[in-house]
């Protein structure tokens, strides 16, 4: 299990690459069978206007704390060999990275609905915060939509 | 919103005069902004929940609905009583990933 | 969209890198918000027993056009921006990629739904058929089971 | 299975004997190796079905009922109707992903 908070840009399938071939494949060769991946990326528009930037706030130690928490009560409802979540945080632009989580299993039904739980209860539960730079200035966003 | 410490207590610690302990309080986010700071160690009376925490720093608003409460990093409610010395923080809800 | 069949190794990380830079980023600059992955690797145990390797044979061309029904299919159903699907055929290893599955899409519900519906249609319907190599011999794998 | 188009055409072709049509035939793993052979071309009489195309191609053999269909590329039921110069692949169930 790995979370991990940037505060400079990060390369999703870079960090997957890395982190696959130097820790999951070392330490379950011939185990991960599955794979699920989510990454979310800023988009340029957000309820029907432009977006210029953001700026995302995050509550340092229980931030991780929360991501960690989340991970542990997935293991206890799929069979999950490994997980990774990366997190951005402070000044971003349209098509940066912000979010990228991954779950390795020997099955694909456990990876696939372990992967969007953990995005699900991270939408939800950890502490985060987004400020969208608009034309007309800066508001918060107020509320994570459900993802179900 | 939060003065000095001593000020606050006289006006607002709801409880014991005699005994008092000693919080850590943190605020996020658009809260952050509303109360102009981010945070600040308050003493309150030795029994208390995170509500009372929250309406002493606030300087007597009630808590509203939406705001989420964790005590030392872990969400609770905002009738759980608190321990001196334990980090209280409000925030309103989240909006990552 | 873009549908490959290899016959030999690919890094699914690395191909992904190289097409959402290359192509989403390009085409739909700002606007692929989420993506979902799917990576299926080939593991060294299967129904209890070793698994020295694979060959994985295919119907070409009938192949490829089943998978861009496939995702023909999810684009009426769900909002997506682009897919990739990649294919391994061939003889492979334990640890080598047997498949990669990724959709971009504006929202994470589109994304993720998509990307799984996308990979169980691809188990039912592409045709692909595996021949495990074990110790007492090779066998083919009769049936894929329902990953819902 | 399958041997000189001649010689099963003969033996099998249960339509017309005046009219007939070609169609190439295809078979994939396990139902490859049971057959003998990845494909051939057959000759049949020119109002066939699928199954019609198995039942000569296999040397007259019930189609086993898990044996999937596709015509030119696209999965059918047995029961299609095939046309001259279709391609008619017979196989196990798919297990790849």
């Amino acid at each position: 299990m790995k979370v991990e908070i940037h505060d400079t840009p990060f390369q999703p399938w870079e960090r997957l690459q890395r982190y696959e071939s130097g820790v999951v494949a070392q330490q379950h060769p011939g185990k991960y069978g599955a794979s699920a991946v989510f990454v979310g990326t800023m988009r340029d528009f957000n309820e029907g206007d432009e977006v210029k930037g953001m700026t995302l706030e995050h509550y340092p130690g229980m931030t991780e704390k929360e991501l960690e928490r989340i991970i542990g009560e997935a293991r206890e409802r799929w069979q999950l060999l490994d997980e990774l979540i990366i997190h951005r945080v402070g000044e971003l632009l349209p098509n940066e990275p912000i979010v990228l989580v991954a779950v390795w299993s020997a099955h694909r039904k456990d990876a696939f609905e372990a992967c969007r739980h953990i995005m699900e209860a991270l939408k939800s539960r950890a502490p985060f915060w987004k400020k969208e730079q608009l034309d007309q200035g800066a508001r918060w966003v107020e509320k994570n939509t459900d993802g179900y | 919103m939060i003065g000095s410490r001593h000020a606050w207590r006289k006006l607002h610690a709801p409880f014991s005069e005699d005994k008092l302990m000693t919080v850590k309080v943190k605020f996020f986010a658009s809260l952050k902004e509303q109360m102009g700071c981010d945070g600040a160690t308050v003493e309150i009376g030795e029994v208390a929940t995170a509500a009372d925490v929250w309406l002493a720093a606030s300087g007597g608003k009630a808590l509203p609905n939406n705001v989420l409460v964790a005590v030392n990093m872990e969400y609770c409610d905002p009738n759980q009583q608190v321990n001196s010395g334990d980090e209280v923080a409000f925030f309103p809800p989240v909006t990552g990933g």
